[in-house]
C-alpha cells in the first residue's frame, strides 16, 4: 500500500526530530510513501478559534489534494503524525459527513480553486499504521537491538485519541505500548497516558501549563520510567524542554528522557541516532545508551 | 520519592483579600442575552448542550479547571441562562486546552470542547476578549499567518506573540529559544505554499456560517442595593 | 356465471352489503383533540358525505352519555354502521363496540378514527389537521360500507398458570396465583429461588432484613401443594395463544436427584476437594465454593448440584467420587441428562429480573483495575453475616476502610451506557452508606448527581442519613485514579469530582470505592420475547400494553410482566406488580374463556385453485391442502389474522374478516379523494 | 323464417391471431355461420365502413372487437360499433387488458417515434421524417389516423359488455359465447367469460406441486432442462398460471410452457401482476435483504413478466414519464 | 390544476400502512410523547405489514398518493413470526418494479418502527415527507386526465366532413 505523508507544519519546526525519525523508521521497514504536494497548515487548535468554516476548508484542501495526489490509488490513505494534525483532519471529515449543508460550501470553494473533495481518504496516525497495517510480528522480525532492560512510559497524549478512538481505546490506549513492547522494552503501566500535557497552553499561560506537564513526568519517574515516548509534537516539547523550568518551579531534579516513539523504534531498528535526530534533543537520551550498553543508569 | 514532588503550589489560593468585596451579586433578568444559548448551540453544533443536567464530570476531568474563574459546568449554565458578558470575559474559555477529556466524558454527548469554541468565536468577533491575552492573540496571529501564507512558522509567530502581550516572556524564553535554534528545531524563516494567492482566495470565499452579532449594551438597569 | 365473476377496472367498489345508514361522532376529548382540529368543521363535513344519516361532535364521546348518544341514534334513526373519530383504536375501540352491541347492532358494524394519536396530539397547524382529520373520516365512512357482521370468537382459558422467574415478583405472584387455588408452574434457571432479593443484607428504608422476610416466601413456595417448582430449568418453546399455552420447559442436570436430596451437605464435605478452590456465583465470587455446592444456606430448594466445568470426574472421569459413597439415599446420578416437560397452561407471567451493569464498561473508574473498587452488589455480599467475610467490611488486602466513597449513577444516566435512572441506586446508596458507616465507622461520601428518594419512607431515611455524619459531594465524578498529586493521596484510590455545590473540583483519597451500578435488561431479554412473542423497548425492557392502564399487561393476550424485566423496580414495586399479574391472569381464569377479534382470515372453496402458495406463508400451519376437494382450506383455530396469506393469494379467493381487501381498498379511496383530479371538483362540492 | 341475428367481428390494434382463431372453429363455423348473419367482418369479407355507417343504430346483435386501441381511428371504429350493436365483446387478451401492445406503455410516444422513425438500425432517414396526420399532396388533403399518447384497452374507450379473453380465446370458449349470445340468457354486463378461477384448478400438473415451495432461484424456461410432468413453479420457472383465469385449458403448460397470463386475473384481483408478485415473493426463501435481491435477480424484467397482456390495464398503466 | 401543484407550498399526500403491534403503537405513542411532526402521513391500521397487498401501494399511487409508507415490527420481532419478512421480499421486487414504471425510489418506504420507537415514527415521516416534497407531485390521476384529453378528437375528421359536403 502507499501512503501520503502530511507533515503539517510542527514536523518541519520543533518537531523536526519526529519528522526525521519517523521517516527513517518507515524507509527501514520499506513503507511506501510520499510527501502532501504543497501542504498547508491544518488549521489547528488556533483556527478553530477564530472562523470555524475557514477552518473546515483549510483542514479540506488537504484532504483534497491528497484525494488528487492518490487517484489512482483504490484507498486514499494520509499519514498524519502530528497529534493535532491527526484529530483536525479527521474532525474535518467527520464534521462534513455529518452537516452536508457546510460539506457543500466547503465542497464548492474547493471546486472554484480545482479541487475535488469527496472526504474519502482515510486519516491515519503512524501508530494505526505500524501496528494495524505493518504489524508487530513484521516488525519484530526486523528489530536488531531490542530496547531491552529500558522502561518505556507511552505517552499518547489528548488529539490521538480523543475526541475520536478510531485506532486505539479511548481511555486505555495500548498501540503504542505494543510497538515498544515489540521493540523489545518494558512498558510501565500508568494512568497519565491521555492526560492533557498542557501544551497549547505554554506558549500562553505558562503558570497553568507547567503543572499539567509537570505531574506527567514526576508520575513517569515515579513509576520507574527510563523514558517517556510520546506520539506527538507539542507532547515532547513540552515535557522536554521545560524540564529546567518545572525542577526549579517545583524544587525537583527530576530528569527523565522523553522521545518520539519513533525515535526509541528506530533505536531498536538499528538505526543511526544522527538519522533519528538524538542529535537535536536537548540532551541526548544517555541513559538509554548505557543501559543498552549494559552500564548502569547515569540518572535515576 | 522525596517529599518535594508535592509542591506547594498544587494547594489552594485562599488569601485573605484586603478589603471587603461588596460588588453586587445579583442578575436580574434585563441583563441577560436571552438569544445567547442558542447563537452558541448553533454555532457549536451542540444542541445537546441544553441537555446538560449540571452534574460536573466536565469541570472534574478537565486537567486546567482549577485555574478557570468559572467551571466548565458554571459555563454551559451560564450560556444556556444567558450570562453572555461573564461567559466572554471569563477566563475558562482561553485556558481551555482542548484536550477534549470533558467532551469524552460528558454522560449527555455535550461537546465542550465545541461549545469553547463558539465561545472562542464569540468573544474574538465581539471584541471581548482581554486585549493582552495570549491565547486569543496567538489565535488572531496564528490565524492571520495561514490566511497569507498557508502555513505556520512557529518562530516567528511566538515572537509576535510575546511582543504583543508581554516583552518580558520573550526574555525570559530567549534562552529555550537559542537552543531550539542551534539544534535546528525552529527558525526565523516563514514558511509557505506555493500558491499563496489562492489560498488566501479560497478562504475568503468561504463565509464564515453565521455572522456572530455582539449584541448590544444591556438595558439600562438600576444599580441594586447590596 | 357466477354472479360476481364481472372485470373489474379498478376504480372503486363493485359491490356493497345492504344500505348503509352510518352515524359519525366526533370526539373533543376535552381541549385534546378539539384545540388542534376544528371539531365542528369536521361534524359538518361527514354530514355531507354519502351514506351517512347522522353526523354529531361531543366533547368526550367515551362517557356514558357519549355512548349513550350512540344508542340512542341506533335505536331512534335506525343506523346501522357507526364511526367514530377520537383516540386510538387500541384504546377504545373495545368501548365503542360494547356500545353498539348494547343498541342491539352487531359491534364489527362500528369503525374508529384516530384523530387524537395519529392527528391532533403531532400536528401543530390547526388547517392541515383538520385536513387529515377529514381524510381520514371520509375513509372510514367509505369502509363501513364494506363492513359486515361478524361472530364473535371466544377460547376457553386453561387454567394452570406458567410463571418464569423465581425472584420475588415470581414468588409472590406464584403464592398468590396457588392460594387462589390454581396451579403455578414455578420455573427458575438458577438452581435456586429467591433472585437479587436473596443476596441482599438489609433492605431500605426499613432497614429489616432481607433473608428474614423473604426466605419464609420461598419455603411456602416449595411446600405449596398448587405449585410444581422447576430450579435450574428454562423454558424453551412455546406454542399457542391465550389460553392454550403449549410450553416445554428443560430441566437441565444437577446431577443429584431432587426428590432424594434433603440437603444435608455430607456430599459437599466429602468431596476430594478439600479446600473451596472455585469462584462463588452467589457471593459474586468473593469466596470460593467447591464443584459440588449449594448456592447458600437457605437456598431453595436445598438440593446440591455438581458443577461439571471443575467436577474432576466430568474432565476426567478419574475421581474417587467420594462423594457419592458419602450419600446414604443415594441422590447422586452423574449420568443424569437433560429432561424436557412438555405442559399445558392458559396464561404466563414473566418475571424475569434484571442484571446489574458491568462496571467495566465504565473503565474511569477503575473497576477490574484496582482491587479495591467494588460493585454494590459485591457490597451487599461482603455487608452480609452469611457472606464472605461474615459481614465484614474489609477491603481485598484485609483491612478495614478509614474511607469509603460510593459513586452513584455508574451506568444510568449516561449515553454511553443506559440513559435511564435506575431508580434503586440513590436508595441503596443510602442503605450502604449507612451499612458502612455502622461496620465501620469510616468517613464515607456519596457523589451523586441529584438524590432520588421518591418513596414511603425514603426521603426521611435520607434525612437520617444526613444527621449520620455521611458526606453528600454533589457531582458525578470524573476519574478513580492511583497516582497522588499530594501526600495524603499516597496508596490510596483518589476521586476526582467537582463539588457542584461548592463550585470547585476536589480530589478525594478513599480506601475503598463503591460503584452504585444501575439496573439493565438481561442479555437474553431479546430471546426471551421472541420465545414469547412481546415486545421490548428499545433499552430491552419487556413493554407493557399501555405504560399507565396497563403496566403489566402485554401486547399478547394472556401474557403477562412483573418485576424489574419491565424496567428498574426496587422490592415493593415488584411485588405490587407480581400482585397486580396474578390479578390478571385469575381474572382471566376466572371469567374461563376470553374474547379474540374474529380477524381470521378465511378461502371461499368455489374460487380457490388448488394452487397451494399460501401454505407455506402461514406461520401457524393453519392452512392446509384437502387432497379431496383439491382445495385448500384454513382452520379458524389457528388462524391468527395476520392476513399475510391473504395478501399473496394470487387469485384473490382468501379474504380476511375485519380488514377485507374491499374495506382497505375503500379506505385508501377515502384516504385520497383530496388527490388528484378530484381535488378542485371535491372542494367546490364542499365549499 | 325470421331474420338472422347479425353479427360483426373487428380488428384493432393486434396481432391477427385473434381472427385465426374464429377460422380455428373449424367445422363448428359452419355452425356459426347458419346461425347467424356476418354483416362486418373487414378480414374476410369486403364491407366497408360506410357500410356499417348505414347501419341502423343497434341493428348488429353483436360485435366481437379484438386489438387494443392505440389509434384515433381504431378509437372512431369503437365508437361507431357500439353505436350500431346492442352488445360490444372485447374479444382476446388486446381488446380486454391491451395485450402485448400495451406494453408499449412502458414508453413515451415520443420516444417511439424516435426509435421507430430515427434510431432503429435498419432505418435511413436524414430528413427526419415522422407520420404527420394531414398532409396537401397534389392539391388533395391526404389525413393519417392519429397514434395516441396511450395504448388503451376497449374498455377505456367505450362500454364493454362481456369479454372473451385469451391470446387468443380458445374455440370452445367462443363456441360457448356465440351459445350464450343466442340462447338469449345473457349474464351481467361486465362478464368475463371464462371460469373465475386461477388456471391452477385445470392444471394436469396440480398435484405435482409441493405445500412447502420456496424459491431459491428463478430460471427462464430457455434456460433448464423441464420436467414435462412437474408443476414449473415447482421447477423454478415463473408459471402466472396461480393469478390466472382458467379458461385456456393450461393448453401452454401442455407444450411444457409456462403460463404467461394472457386470460387476466380473476374477478376478485386489480392488479394481475401485483398479485403474482405478491404471491410469488412471499415464498422465496431468503430473509435478508441481499439474499432476497439474489434471488430476485433471476426475474430481470418484472413488468414484462407480470404484465405481458395487461400492462393497459393495470392500475398505474403505464410508465410516468414526464413527456406526455 | 398542475400549476397549483407546483406551487413551493405543494404538500404531498402520503398513505401508510403500519401493523398493528409495532408501528401503529409507535406512532400512538409518538402521539402521547406529543411529538411533532408532518401532518401529510394518513395511516391505514393492518394486523400486519405482511397484509400489505402489492395491490394496496399501487391502488394508493393510482389514487393520487405521492408516496406510501409502510410500517412493520423489526426483523425476527414480527408478533407473527414472519410476516414482515414476507413483505421485505414483495417490498424488494415492487421497488424494481416501480422503478422501471417511472416512480422514484423514495415514493415507497418500508421502515422496521417497534411499538417502543415513537421518535423513529416522527423522524421517518419528516424525512419521507421532505423527500417526496423534493420529487414534486406524483399525481398519477391528474397526469391520466390530461392524458385523456387526446380522446374524442379525430384528426381529419374536419376534411372529411368537408368532403362529404362538396359530394
Amino acid at each position: 500500500m502507499k501512503y501520503i505523508y502530511y507533515p503539517g507544519c510542527s514536523l518541519k519546526s520543533t518537531g523536526r526530530v519526529y519528522e526525521e525519525s519517523l521517516l527513517s523508521v518507515m524507509d527501514v521497514l520499506n513503507i511506501d510513501y510520499k510527501e502532501l504536494d504543497d501542504w498547508n497548515c491544518c488549521g489547528a487548535t488556533a483556527y478553530m478559534a477564530v472562523d470555524d468554516r475557514k477552518a473546515y476548508v483549510l483542514a479540506a484542501r488537504n484532504l483534497a489534494l491528497a484525494e488528487e495526489q492518490m487517484k489512482n490509488e483504490p484507498e486514499v490513505n494520509i499519514i498524519a503524525p502530528c497529534a493535532a494534525c491527526f484529530m483536525v483532519l479527521l474532525k474535518t471529515q467527520k464534521f462534513l459527513e455529518e452537516n452536508p449543508e457546510d460539506k457543500a460550501a466547503v465542497v464548492a470553494a474547493l471546486k472554484e480553486s480545482g479541487l475535488n473533495y469527496t472526504g474519502r481518504a482515510k486519516v491515519r496516525h503512524p501508530l494505526d499504521v505500524l501496528v494495524n497495517d505493518y504489524g508487530e510480528a513484521e516488525i519484530i522480525k526486523r528489530i536488531t537491538k531490542p530496547l531491552k532492560g529500558i522502561r518505556v512510559a507511552s505517552y499518547y497524549g489528548c488529539q490521538t485519541v480523543r475526541p475520536y478512538s478510531v485506532f486505539d481505546d479511548q481511555r486505555n490506549p495500548e498501540t503504542m505500548d505494543r510497538l515498544m513492547k515489540a521493540a523489545g522494552a518494558e512498558v510501565v503501566d500508568w494512568s497519565m497516558k491521555t492526560r492533557c500535557c498542557g501544551a497549547s497552553l505554554t506558549g500562553t499561560v505558562q503558570d497553568v501549563a507547567l503543572p499539567l506537564s509537570y505531574v506527567i513526568v514526576h508520575e513517569a519517574k515515579k513509576r520507574r520510567a527510563d523514558a517517556v515516548a510520546t506520539a506527538c509534537p507539542l507532547c515532547q516539547f513540552n515535557l522536554e524542554c521545560y524540564q529546567t523550568d518545572m525542577n526549579s518551579k517545583f524544587k525537583s531534579d527530576l530528569k527523565i528522557d522523553v522521545l518520539y516513539f519513533t525515535q526509541l523504534l528506530g533505536i531498536a531498528l538499528g538505526i543511526e541516532p544522527k538519522k533519528l535526530g538524538m542529535n537535536r534533543l536537548f540532551t541526548e537520551p544517555e541513559n538509554l545508551y548505557k543501559i543498552l550498553e549494559g552500564g548502569n543508569r547515569v540518572y535515576v | 520519592m522525596e517529599r518535594s514532588i508535592y509542591a506547594e503550589s498544587f494547594a489552594l489560593d485562599v488569601t485573605a483579600k484586603d478589603r471587603l468585596d461588596t460588588r453586587r451579586k445579583i442578575k436580574y433578568e434585563s441583563e441577560l442575552d436571552k438569544t445567547f444559548s442558542n447563537r452558541i448551540a448553533e454555532s457549536a453544533h451542540g444542541e445537546q448542550l441544553f441537555g446538560c443536567i449540571q452534574c460536573g464530570t466536565c469541570s472534574a476531568a478537565c486537567p486546567v479547571s482549577h485555574y478557570m474563574d468559572y467551571t466548565p459546568r458554571k459555563i454551559i449554565q451560564m450560556v444556556r441562562e444567558g450570562f453572555k458578558e461573564e461567559v466572554l470575559k471569563s477566563s475558562t474559555v482561553w485556558l481551555c486546552a482542548s484536550c477534549y477529556a470533558c467532551t469524552v466524558e460528558c454522560p449527555k454527548g455535550i461537546k465542550i470542547t465545541d461549545v469553547m469554541y463558539a465561545l472562542k468565536r464569540e468573544a474574538i468577533s465581539g471584541n471581548y476578549y482581554p486585549k493582552n491575552a495570549p491565547a486569543s492573540i496567538l489565535a488572531n496571529n496564528f490565524f492571520k499567518q495561514v490566511l497569507n501564507n498557508g502555513r505556520n512558522s512557529e518562530g516567528p509567530l511566538l515572537m509576535k506573540m510575546y511582543l504583543k502581550t508581554n516583552p518580558f516572556m520573550l526574555l525570559k524564553n530567549m534562552m529555550l529559544g537559542i537552543k531550539l535554534f542551534t539544534r535546528g528545531r525552529i527558525s526565523m524563516k516563514t514558511e509557505k505554499i506555493r500558491d499563496k494567492k489562492a489560498l488566501k482566495k479560497l478562504l475568503n470565499s468561504v463565509e464564515s456560517k453565521k455572522k456572530i452579532l455582539s449584541a448590544g449594551k444591556p438595558a439600562d438597569v438600576k444599580e441594586a442595593a447590596v | 356465471m357466477s354472479e360476481n365473476n364481472i372485470k373489474m377496472n379498478g376504480n372503486g367498489t363493485h359491490k356493497s352489503a345492504g344500505t348503509p345508514k352510518i352515524g359519525f361522532y366526533v370526539c373533543h376529548c376535552g381541549h385534546n383533540i378539539a384545540s388542534q382540529v376544528d371539531v365542528e368543521d369536521v361534524q359538518k363535513f361527514a354530514a355531507g358525505l354519502p351514506g351517512v344519516t347522522i353526523s354529531r361532535d361531543y366533547k368526550y364521546m367515551c362517557s356514558d352519555p357519549g355512548q349513550e348518544l350512540i344508542q340512542k341514534d341506533i335505536k331512534e334513526l335506525g343506523l346501522n354502521r357507526i364511526v367514530v373519530a377520537s383516540c386510538s383504536p387500541l384504546l377504545h375501540e373495545h368501548t365503542f363496540r360494547k356500545a353498539a352491541e348494547k343498541a342491539g347492532l352487531n359491534p364489527y358494524f362500528f369503525h374508529m378514527v384516530n384523530i387524537r394519536e395519529n392527528v391532533s396530539w403531532v400536528h401543530d397547524n390547526r388547517e392541515s389537521a383538520t385536513k387529515k382529520a377529514k381524510d381520514l373520516t371520509r375513509a372510514a365512512i367509505q369502509r363501513v360500507f364494506f363492513h359486515k357482521p361478524l361472530e364473535k370468537k371466544s377460547v376457553p382459558i386453561n387454567p394452570d398458570v406458567l410463571i418464569v422467574g423465581g425472584g420475588i415478583a415470581g414468588i409472590t405472584a406464584a403464592l398468590t396465583i396457588a392460594n387462589a387455588g390454581k396451579h403455578v408452574y414455578l420455573v427458575e434457571r438458577e438452581p435456586t429461588i429467591g433472585g437479587h432479593m436473596a443476596m441482599f443484607d438489609k433492605t431500605f428504608p426499613t432497614l429489616d432484613c432481607a433473608a428474614c422476610i423473604l426466605t419464609p416466601k420461598m419455603s411456602s413456595v416449595k411446600a405449596h401443594p398448587n405449585i410444581t417448582l422447576w430450579t435450574y430449568s428454562e423454558v424453551e418453546k412455546v406454542e399457542g395463544f391465550v389460553g392454550n399455552y403449549k410450553v416445554q420447559v428443560k430441566r437441565k442436570p444437577r446431577y443429584v436427584i431432587e426428590e432424594l436430596c434433603v440437603g444435608c451437605m455430607e456430599c459437599i464435605d466429602a468431596c476430594i476437594y478439600k479446600e473451596a478452590k472455585y469462584p462463588d456465583e452467589f457471593n459474586q465470587k468473593l469466596s470460593k465454593r467447591k464443584p459440588i455446592y449449594i448456592p447458600f444456606p437457605q437456598a431453595t430448594p436445598q438440593v446440591v448440584l455438581f458443577d461439571p466445568e471443575t467436577c474432576i470426574d466430568f474432565k476426567s472421569h478419574r475421581c474417587k467420587k467420594t462423594c457419592i459413597e458419602s450419600c446414604d439415599r443415594k441422590a447422586i446420578d452423574l449420568k443424569q441428562v437433560p429432561e424436557y416437560k412438555d405442559i399445558n397452561v392458559g396464561t404466563v407471567i414473566l418475571s424475569t429480573g434484571f442484571k446489574t451493569y458491568n462496571a467495566e464498561l465504565s473503565p474511569q473508574y477503575g473497576y477490574g483495575k484496582y482491587p479495591n473498587v467494588y460493585t454494590s452488589l459485591e457490597i451487599e455480599r461482603l455487608v452480609n453475616a452469611s457472606g464472605p467475610t461474615s459481614g465484614e467490611i474489609v477491603t481485598r488486602d484485609g483491612i478495614k476502610p478509614k474511607s469509603v466513597g460510593i459513586i452513584h449513577c455508574v451506568g444510568s444516566r449516561d449515553q454511553k451506557a443506559h440513559k435511564w435512572c435506575s431508580k434503586v441506586c440513590c436508595m441503596y446508596s443510602l442503605k450502604l452508606a449507612h451499612l458502612i458507616k455502622e461496620h465501620t465507622d469510616a468517613e464515607v461520601y456519596n457523589f451523586y448527581i441529584d438524590m432520588r428518594t421518591p418513596g414511603k419512607g425514603y426521603e426521611e431515611f435520607y434525612d437520617k442519613l444526613m444527621t449520620e455524619g455521611v458526606h453528600f459531594v454533589r457531582g458525578r465524578v470524573a476519574e478513580v485514579s492511583d497516582w497522588a498529586l499530594v501526600p495524603e493521596e499516597e496508596n490510596k484510590l483518589t476521586i476526582r469530582v467537582e463539588d457542584t455545590m461548592v463550585g470547585m473540583v476536589r480530589r478525594i483519597p478513599v480506601d475503598m470505592v463503591v460503584l452504585a451500578v444501575g439496573l439493565e435488561p438481561r442479555e437474553d431479554a431479546g430471546d426471551m420475547r421472541r420465545l414469547f412473542n412481546i415486545s421490548c423497548s428499545n433499552e430491552g425492557w419487556f413493554l407493557e400494553r399501555h405504560p399507565k392502564l396497563a403496566p403489566v399487561n402485554t401486547f399478547t393476550d394472556g401474557i403477562f410482566i412483573a418485576g424489574a424485566c419491565q424496567g428498574p423496580k426496587d422490592i415493593p414495586d415488584s411485588v405490587a406488580q407480581a400482585g397486580a399479574a396474578a390479578a390478571e391472569v385469575l381474572s382471566l381464569i376466572s371469567a374461563g374463556s376470553i374474547e379474540l377479534e374474529p380477524n381470521t382470515a378465511f378461502i371461499t372453496e368455489d374460487n380457490c385453485s388448488g394452487c397451494k402458495s399460501c401454505i407455506p406463508i402461514c406461520p401457524y400451519t393453519a392452512i392446509s391442502y384437502n387432497e379431496g376437494t383439491k382445495k385448500a382450506y384454513i382452520n379458524e383455530a389457528l388462524c391468527k389474522g395476520c392476513g399475510t396469506c391473504v395478501a399473496a393469494c394470487p387469485s384473490g379467493s382468501i379474504t380476511q374478516n375485519l380488514f377485507d381487501d374491499e374495506e382497505i381498498f375503500s379506505e385508501i379511496d377515502g384516504l385520497l379523494k383530496f388527490a388528484g383530479i378530484e381535488l378542485e371538483e371535491t372542494e367546490a362540492e364542499h365549499a | 323464417m325470421p331474420e338472422k341475428p347479425k353479427i360483426g367481428f373487428y380488428w384493432c390494434a393486434s396481432c391477427g391471431g385473434c381472427e385465426e382463431s374464429v377460422v380455428d372453429l373449424a367445422e363448428d363455423i359452419v355452425m356459426v355461420a347458419d346461425a347467424v348473419d356476418i354483416v362486418f367482418w373487414p378480414v374476410a369479407m369486403d364491407f366497408k365502413r360506410a357500410d356499417v355507417e348505414a347501419m341502423e343504430d343497434g341493428s348488429i346483435l353483436a360485435t366481437m372487437v379484438n386489438g387494443a386501441i392505440r389509434t384515433s381511428e381504431q378509437e372512431e371504429m369503437a365508437e361507431l360499433i357500439r353505436r350500431k350493436s346492442k352488445i360490444v365483446i372485447a374479444y382476446g387478451s388486446c381488446a380486454h387488458m391491451g395485450g402485448i401492445p400495451s406494453l408499449a406503455n412502458e414508453f413515451s410516444r415520443t420516444q417511439i417515434m424516435e426509435f421507430m422513425y430515427q434510431e432503429s438500425p435498419s432505418v435511413v432517414n436524414p430528413d427526419k421524417t415522422r407520420p404527420m396526420t394531414s398532409v396537401k399532396h397534389n392539391s388533395f388533403n391526404v389525413t393519417l389516423p392519429e397514434i395516441r399518447n396511450l395504448v388503451r384497452t376497449l374498455d377505456q374507450v367505450i362500454e364493454v359488455d362481456y369479454y372473451l379473453p385469451g391470446c387468443p380465446p380458445t374455440p370452445k370458449l367462443l363456441k360457448d359465447a356465440v351459445l350464450t349470445l343466442l340462447s338469449g340468457k345473457l349474464p351481467p354486463k361486465g362478464t368475463v367469460l371464462s371460469p373465475d378461477e386461477a388456471l391452477c384448478d385445470q392444471c394436469a400438473r396440480k398435484d405435482t406441486k409441493p405445500s412447502d415451495l420456496s424459491f431459491k432461484h428463478f430460471y427462464r424456461p430457455h434456460a433448464v432442462l423441464l420436467d414435462s410432468t412437474k408443476c414449473l413453479l415447482s421447477q423454478g420457472v415463473v408459471c402466472m398460471g396461480p393469478a390466472t383465469r382458467a379458461g385456456c385449458e393450461a393448453l401452454c403448460i401442455s407444450a411444457n410452457m409456462p403460463c404467461s397470463g394472457c386470460f387476466g386475473p380473476t374477478s376478485r384481483v386489480r392488479d394481475q401482476g401485483a398479485k403474482m408478485l405478491s404471491s410469488l415473493c412471499s415464498n422465496i426463501d431468503p430473509k435478508d435483504e441481499d439474499g432476497i435481491d439474489a434471488v430476485l435477480e433471476d426475474i430481470p424484467d418484472p413488468v414484462g413478466t407480470f404484465y405481458r397482456y395487461g400492462l393497459a390495464s393495470s392500475l398505474l398503466r403505464k410508465k410516468i414519464t414526464e413527456d406526455m | 390544476m398542475p400549476e397549483k401543484n407546483i406551487k413551493s407550498n405543494y404538500e404531498p399526500k402520503i398513505v401508510a400502512f403500519f401493523c398493528n403491534w409495532c408501528t401503529y403503537t409507535a406512532a400512538d405513542l409518538a402521539g402521547v410523547s406529543r411529538l411533532k411532526y408532518a401532518p401529510n402521513v394518513r395511516v391505514i391500521r393492518i394486523m400486519c405489514s405482511g397484509r400489505v397487498d402489492p395491490q394496496f401501494i399501487l391502488q394508493a399511487f393510482a389514487s393520487g398518493a405521492d408516496g406510501v409508507l409502510i410500517g412493520g415490527c423489526h426483523p425476527g420481532d414480527c408478533h407473527y413470526a414472519e410476516g414482515n419478512y414476507k413483505m421485505l421480499r414483495r417490498f424488494r421486487l415492487l421497488k424494481r418494479m416501480l422503478k422501471d414504471l417511472g416512480i422514484a425510489d423514495e415514493r415507497l418506504r418500508l421502515e422496521w418502527i417497534s411499538a417502543s420507537e415513537g421518535e423513529k415514527v416522527k423522524l421517518v415521516i419528516n424525512e419521507m415527507v421532505e423527500q417526496v416534497k423534493a420529487l414534486g407531485p406524483l399525481a398519477i390521476p391528474q397526469h391520466l386526465k390530461n392524458i385523456n384529453e387526446e380522446l374524442k378528437h379525430f384528426p381529419g375528421e374536419e376534411i372529411r366532413e368537408e368532403e362529404m359536403a362538396h359530394a
